[in-house]
């Protein structure tokens, strides 16, 4: 038997018999590192260039989406979670922020309870809803986190004496320019420079999240959760985890948010079309890329923006949300797998038929 | 020196932010056709200010108050607006209203209608042409409320409603109204049937309605049988579109805001011939009067101010000012910049020349009789 | 004992409005599994051609027909059958089985459709009447029976025995439901599994138009914002259902159409969350739905 | 009845087959052999149109159906036993039979009689989820649903795979019964069964033909056997 | 001594079909015990029961004297019970070595770990990859599970269920589609695993020389009822299995 294996013809090469080691210095070889490090540096000089505050407000606006579209891929991408109650943690985030920066005299107390608050009110939430997520798989799943979601946003909009109802409030008056001593949050570049960190943080994060054991495990319950369990996993646990993690992470985007726009209503932090949007942004950039969700955050709000600009070129683009409908559909027949994703196959098929 | 004649020959830039795609696309598209009359008007055709050009600039809000205050930042920084004018949804509005105060602009609100505009979220550059909530209350009590009257109150569970109907309910009482029921269904609910029975069942010599948005009651007050139970219906007079849809409710007494029937003076006239030959025919709408409105005041400011348009000289002017409007008289109350303005009692009646319920004048509303309390202390 | 009468009678029509609503996307999404987020808009479209035939022939000149309701039902019909054939041609056929992909691919065709409707008619409200045979009311031991929503209780017990028969008479059920699971085996069988997918989606698009245009009549206007509420009840309403069984859409929508009259009148806040409750509850209790095969 | 010529097949970039030749005379049973990742299920697969063969050439009856969706060439009289039984779990067994029935009269509902006294097992899991069957039950609804059409060829791909020994037996009696009006190409592992049924051999390697003759050759030589099968 | 791993009186009912009826079994431990049976007899359905896949209708599970019956299956699996399925059943879009992978790092009880790069533990790899050229597959170790040959994935789910190293195997037809001359290779090294005598070994097969050659004792299922458990020449003897499961001569098997 023992030489029937070593006859098989076309095993040529044997593995080294030096265990491979995970040496840090070869991140520095990967391509992707390099990018990584570039992008970031140039989105640092942006400032420089431009003093335009719409400007840095789209792109902070990018960034935050992109997280939230991070944590969105977490569920989708990587456990294999349909979720349409997403917004629930980022307005929990919003909301937070919002209240607690009206009703505490304090801003720096402000920001902390509603740092505090948001962690823990949305690690409870994923939680319970995650311990659903055991029982129900798919679409049904995705129907009760609807229906979780629209229960927060009917509190939001009743509970009035609170949250002002539907037309929601601004809070702009109780942000202070001098938060912590230093932070001025009033001002755009300070601003566009949280949320650049918050960016870079997450996505190193969450990246480092995807590549331990647990993310990897997790992506085997995306494929085939039974056999998970029968690999001796406890795969609730796993869900709880990317539950919690995803809510936990979605609430801070709902906080960086509030910091940016210093507003909050119900239907635009609660909505379901939230969550939707949030669900496009993942599907066009690629489930289950990590950096797909940010390019699909940055494609929505540019390509929008864009297109409603049209408008002024000519009156027949009054209508261009056809356009952008039409987007939709080019992208899914053109990248099936999201633009990211898509590209990686390409390149990747490229490679191993060289 | 320099500066001066720089600003003085430079056009007067105005940025109208609203609606133009979403949910309120329509009110938004009135404003907009009222605000490029009202120009004309104000400038006599010319689109020009004490020597400077007018120049709009109009973008969209989406409705999504992102969306909104991402445009107001490009009109306020990227484009340099002098002054800005919307938006249509109370929400887009009131995610933009701070930045007025952070660019120092005038911002003049037409025609959202949350009382928190100029009321808990006001700042000392917000001014309103367009009503508020309170004031639509106040007059709605005018128009049916005495001493006993027995009624019923049917509004929307939203802000919207809810705000309405407080406001309501405190007017009414103060006139001696007695409030037999509140009734807020959902707005999107897909049958009133069950909130109508128990209107039915409290049975008040009024039913005062609230609503505004396309899924409506009116239906089903017709299928019940409302109004052969000798209760009457009362609530404003929506758009057209929307008054349309209440065939049934002729004879109904209530307000109106604006219908181009209702005002008798020049400058609705105007309005009117102007609006229909540009847009074949077609007669100006609810917030068309707010749109020409806010137009008139942006105009009659700049004039008071000689061109100038730092918002500390506006404002000034602006405080307390008078201004025409195809309403008649308008003035921004001293504390709050809000438009005192005249309301309409009205009765829905079927006419010959109309295809729809039209509302007929019972009387005009006083800018006193529907002033709102001031609530931005 | 009327003020009962009253609320099951308005109850089961409004129920039996939301089934002929959900009943196409009782197809498409129960039967075929697409997460077809372009349904609503397929109601509005539908809504809007039936409705504008109906209003231009019929007209108030000449009152509300039925002549013209009737072709006015006609035309939303052969609209779905033609908005259901471009649809599926040029997207839906190339996502089949792949959800997210359903989603960004039919909210493209919601975007364009509704601004479509935008485009033809406008972006007011528009108001419907009911055809004057049936605008009437008969009162029957105290109670009010309109007469329109007599005839919605009758026309949607029609749709369902029809799409009943035609499921159970009829390989077609079957195929789709194989062909879901794994469409290769079915066209190794010797079956055009396209084209009965293709079917499927026109029939199911039809109803939707056909439900759209009803529902005006019904609450007495139409507008460019109907779709998006409508089709949330939809798809709770299947879902309550058990994905795949017609008759489950059905009896879950006079549920839904139930329990919202008797929320509104005896707790009106809980009628804002009733359609969300009982789909936690039911979804919670019984994962596949109330008449849902289990998967 | 079916000639295969030139076969090449492409699946994503990977050259599967390179150059599969075959012929399968009409009236017998042509067994492919070959060892795990020969190529065998995707030559099947092939020729039902399911992976798209890119050139060559695929004879039935004369007519060249090269790239024919599988349906058409389904219809055109090839039934198909795929090796992962491919059964609908959603679907009782009685329903993945009614979805298999082109026609549903009397011959056809004879035939499907005469499958349900080969394989009892089925009719006693009538009403039950073609999800829940035993991995041998999966196996005998997928022959029985490639058998209740009568078909002029009949592609099978591991038929006695998971079937217990007795059931290995009747699954042969069937094939002979029915080899009267059907031609079979079968893939099997099963040495036992393919050379008892079988008439004409192929052994795949690598996606190539490798070696072909008559069964009654492979059934003597030992050499060859040991040689091609790696067996004694 | 009672064995490493028993049934008392297992049952499961499907609605009215009784799938397995009062079944006994006991297991000692080290030894390599069959299991045959015609088809639907329930085989599959016991290792489900045992591996918890599936809860008893009445009955118990002991393992090492401990009733596991209520146990979730991944608890099972880490007391020391792993199986193969004999429907494939791996993780598809996941490359051959990622699926190995996956069953080291449960052996290794790293479970927890969300901070760790997954390379950091590049032993796990290794391992893996030492499991892979066990079946032969060392050469798709990259290919996405999805891409195998069905015979390909019989192995790859050997090479996982060996990847977990557990006390007990089961396993559910580990030979089912494999090819002729890859059969004896499978056999030799269930046979390693055997001589080693430190595992437990439950076996599904309907390839009759193979168990023979194999099993320290059968078990025979018939109807859900366990119809004999002996010594190899025992059952073979039995007219019932010869009849029933074998159909006759028994030198076709
Ligand atoms: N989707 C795919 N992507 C890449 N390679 C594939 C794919 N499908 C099959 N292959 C490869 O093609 C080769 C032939 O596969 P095939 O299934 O035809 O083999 P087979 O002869 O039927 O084997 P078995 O006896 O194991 O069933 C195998 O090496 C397999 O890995
Ligand atoms: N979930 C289930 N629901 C209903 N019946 C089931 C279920 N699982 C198994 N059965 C039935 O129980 C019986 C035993 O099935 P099992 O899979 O244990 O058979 P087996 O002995 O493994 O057969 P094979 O050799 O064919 O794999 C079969 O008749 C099967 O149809
Ligand atoms: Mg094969
Ligand atoms: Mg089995």
């Amino acid at each position: 038997m023992k030489s029937n294996l070593n006859e098989m013809p076309n095993k040529t090469e044997t593995t080294p018999d030096v265990p491979r080691q995970f040496q840090r210095n070869t991140l520095m070889k990967q391509p992707n590192y390099w990018i990584f490090a570039a992008v970031t540096l140039l989105m640092m000089a942006v400032p420089l260039f431009t003093s335009s505050n719409s400007v840095l407000f789209m792109l902070t606006n990018i960034f935050i989406l992109g997280v939230f579209a991070m944590s969105y891929d977490l569920l989708l991408g990587y456990t294999g979670i349909i979720s349409f109650g997403h917004a629930m943690f980022f307005g929990i985030g919003a909301y937070s922020m919002g209240l607690s920066l009206r009703f505490f005299d304090n801003a720096e107390a402000g920001v902390l309870v509603a740092l505090a608050a948001a962690i823990v009110l949305c690690f409870i939430v994923s939680f319970f809803v995650g311990l659903l997520s055991l029982r129900l798989r798919d679409t049904f799943y995705a129907l009760i986190t609807l229906a979780v979601a629209t229960i927060f946003l009917i509190a939001a909009e009743q509970w009035r004496s609170l949250t002002r109802g539907s037309d929601g409030f601004n809070f702009t008056a109780d942000i202070p320019n001098n938060l912590f001593g230093f932070i001025n949050l009033l001002d755009r570049q300070t601003v566009y420079y949280l949320g650049l960190v918050f960016i870079v943080a997450m996505f190193l994060i969450m990246r480092r999240f995807i590549y331990s054991p647990v993310g990897r495990t997790l992506q085997a319950i995306r494929e085939n959760e039974n056999r998970v369990a029968s690999l001796g996993f406890n795969v609730l646990h796993y869900k709880l985890i990317s539950n919690v993690v995803a809510g936990v992470i979605a609430g801070l985007a709902g906080i960086m948010y509030a910091f940016s726009i210093r507003f909050v209503n119900p239907h635009s932090v609660l909505g379901v079309e939230l969550t939707i949007d949030v669900l496009l942004m993942t599907v066009i950039g690629g489930v289950g890329t990590l950096v797909g969700a940010i390019v699909g955050a940055g494609i929505i709000e540019i390509s929008s923006h864009w297109l409603m600009g049209l408008r002024d070129v000519h009156p027949i683009f009054e209508r261009w949300v056809i356009l952008f409908g039409i987007i939709f559909i080019l992208i899914v027949m053109f990248f099936p797998a999201g633009i990211v994703g898509t590209i990686r196959q390409k390149w990747k098929a490229r490679r191993s038929s060289l | 020196g320099d500066n001066e004649t720089a600003s003085e020959s430079s056009p007067v830039k105005v940025g109208v932010l609203t609606s133009q795609t979403g949910l309120l696309e329509a009110y938004g598209n009135q404003m907009i056709n009222g605000f490029e009359i009202g120009l004309d008007y104000a400038t006599e055709g010319t689109r020009e200010v004490e020597g400077r050009e007018i120049e709009v600039i109009l973008r969209d809000t989406q409705t999504d108050p992102q969306v909104a205050v991402q445009q107001a930042t490009e009109l306020f920084e990227d484009e340099e607006i002098d002054i800005l004018v919307g938006a249509a949804d109370s929400g887009d509005t009131l995610a933009v209203l701070p930045l007025a105060e952070t660019y120092e602009r005038i911002m003049v609100v037409e025609p959202a209608v949350a009382d928190a505009i100029t009321g808990e979220e006001w700042n000392p550059y917000i001014f309103r042409t367009g009503r508020n909530s309170s004031q639509d209350a106040v007059a709605g009590a005018a128009a049916i409320a005495d001493e006993g009257t027995r009624i019923a109150v049917y509004a929307p569970n939203n802000a919207f409603g809810l705000n309405g109907a407080e406001a309501f309910i405190d007017a009414a009482e103060d006139l001696g109204a007695e409030i037999v029921l509140e009734e807020y269904p959902a707005i999107d609910a897909t049958d009133f049937t069950a909130s109508v029975q128990r209107v039915i069942e409290a049975d008040p010599e009024y039913l005062f309605v609230i609503w505004a948005g396309a899924n409506s009651p009116w239906g089903t007050f017709a299928d019940m049988g409302i109004k052969d139970r000798g209760i009457t219906i009362s609530t404003g007079a929506p758009d057209i579109a929307a008054l349309h849809l209440m065939g049934d409710l002729v004879g109904m007494e209530g307000f109106s805001v604006y219908h181009y029937s209702l005002p008798d003076n020049p400058v609705n006239d105007y309005l009117v011939e102007e609006h229909m030959e540009r847009h074949d025919g077609a007669v100006p709408d609810l917030f068309t009067a707010g749109g020409m409105a806010s137009a008139i005041a942006v105009v009659e400011a700049l004039k008071q101010s000689g061109g100038n348009t730092e918002a500390d000289e506006l404002r000034d002017v602006m405080k307390g000012m008078e201004f025409e409007s195809p309403k008649g008289p308008m003035t921004f109350r001293e504390e709050d910049h809000q438009a005192m303005q005249t309301l309409y009692a009205v009765r829905l009646e079927e006419s010959d020349d109309y295809d729809y319920p039209v509302p007929v004048l019972i009387r005009e509303l006083s800018p006193d009789e529907t002033a709102p309390p001031v609530r931005n202390q | 004992m009327e003020l009962h009468l009253t609320l099951i009678f308005n109850g089961i029509a409004t129920g039996m409005l939301i089934f002929l609503l959900a009943a196409g996307l009782s197809l498409i999404f129960g039967l075929m599994s697409v997460l077809n987020f372009a349904h609503g808009a397929l109601f509005m479209f539908g809504a809007y051609a039936g409705t504008y035939v109906y209003i231009l022939l019929g007209g108030w000149a000449g009152g509300w027909s039925i002549f013209y309701f009737g072709l006015g039902l006609l035309a939303a019909a052969v609209i779905g059958i033609i908005l259901g054939f471009i649809v599926e041609r040029t997207t839906i056929r190339q996502v089949y089985g792949d959800h997210l992909r359903q989603i960004l691919v039919t909210t493209g065709v919601m975007l364009v459709v509704m601004e479509l409707v935008r485009v033809f008619w406008g972006s007011n409200v528009i108001q419907v009447g009911r055809p004057q045979v049936l605008d009437g009311r008969t009162e029957m031991m105290n109670v009010l029976f309109g007469h329109y929503r007599l005839f919605i209780i009758a026309f949607g017990v029609i749709v369902l025995v029809g799409m009943l028969i035609m499921l159970k008479k009829s390989k077609i059920g079957l195929v789709v439901r194989a062909g879901v699971e794994n469409k290769e085996m079915v066209q190794a069988l010797g079956i055009n599994v396209r084209r009965v997918f293709t079917f499927v989606f026109i029939f199911g698009t039809t109803l939707a138009c056909i439900g759209g245009f009803l529902w005006g009549p019904y609450q007495g206007q139409i507008n460019p914002n109907m779709g998006m509420d409508l089709m949330l009840i939809a798809f709770i309403v299947v879902a309550i259902g058990g994905m795949g069984s017609v008759g489950g859409s059905a009896v879950a929508a006079i549920l839904v159409g139930l329990s919202e009259a008797y929320m509104a009148y005896f707790f009106p806040p809980g009628a804002l969350a009733v359609n969300m409750l009982i789909m936690a509850v039911v979804l919670l209790v019984k994962p596949t739905g109330l008449l849902g095969a289990t998967r | 009845m079916l000639k295969v010529n030139q076969l090449q097949t492409y699946i994503e970039q990977f050259h599967i087959l390179q150059g599969v030749e075959f012929e399968v005379p009409e009236g017998q049973v042509t067994v492919i052999l070959g060892r795990n990742g020969a190529g065998k299920t995707t030559t099947m697969r092939s020729i039902m149109g399911l992976t798209p063969a890119k050139s060559g050439e695929i004879l039935f009856q004369g007519k060249n159906i090269m790239a024919l969706p599988p349906y058409v060439t389904a219809k055109k009289g090839i039934g198909y036993v795929p090796e992962d039984q491919d059964i609908f779990g959603t679907l009782t067994v009685e329903e993945n039979m009614r979805v298999a029935m082109r026609k549903e009269d009397k011959a056809t509902l004879e035939r499907q009689e005469w499958i349900l006294s080969l394989f009892p097992d089925l009719k006693a899991a009538w009403k039950r989820k073609g999800g829940n069957l035993s991995g041998g039950q999966k196996q005998m609804l997928s022959i029985g649903r490639a058998l209740v059409n009568e078909t002029p060829l009949l592609l099978i791909d591991e038929p006695s795979k998971g079937l217990a020994p007795i059931m290995v037996k009747k699954v042969m009696e069937a094939l002979q019964i029915i080899k009267n009006d059907t031609t079979v190409l079968l893939v099997e592992q099963n040495f036992m069964m393919a050379s008892r049924i079988g008439d004409y051999f192929y052994i795949l390697d690598e996606g190539r033909t490798v070696y072909q003759g008559e069964m009654e050759q492979l059934r003597k030589d030992e050499e060859l056997r040991k040689k091609y099968l790696g067996i004694s | 001594m009672s064995g490493i791993l028993e049934t008392k009186d297992l049952t499961i009912n499907f609605g009215g079909h009784t799938a397995v009826d009062h079944v006994s079994l006991s297991i000692k431990e080290k030894e390599l015990k069959s299991i045959i049976g015609p088809n639907g007899a329930g085989k599959t359905t016991v290792f489900n029961l045992i591996s918890g896949q599936l809860k008893p209708s009445a009955g118990q599970v002991y393992f090492k004297g401990k009733e596991i019956e209520k146990l979730p299956p991944h608890k099972r699996t880490k007391l020391g019970i792993g199986r193969s399925f004999q429907i494939t059943n791996v993780f598809p879009n996941l490359s051959v070595l990622e699926n190995v992978r996956l069953a080291v790092q449960s052996k290794e009880n790293i479970m927890y770990n969300m901070i760790r790069h997954f390379k950091y533990f590049s032993r796990l790899e290794d391992e893996a990859m030492g499991f892979l050229e066990k079946v032969q597959l060392d050469k798709k170790a990259d290919h996405p599970a999805a891409s195998l040959a069905h015979g390909e994935k019989r192995k790859l789910e050997i090479a996982i269920l060996l990847a977990l190293d557990s006390e007990v195997l089961l396993l559910d037809e580990p030979t089912a589609g494999m090819s002729l001359e890859e059969v004896p290779d499978i056999i030799e090294l269930i046979k390693e695993i055997r001589d080693e005598r430190d595992r437990t070994i439950i076996l599904i097969e309907h390839k009759m020389e193979l168990v023979l050659n194999l099993s320290d004792s059968i078990a025979v299922l018939f109807h859900g009822k366990l119809l004999a458990d002996g010594d190899p020449e025992d059952i073979m003897k039995n007219e019932q299995v010869q009849s029933a499961y074998l159909g006759g001569d028994i030198a076709d098997a």
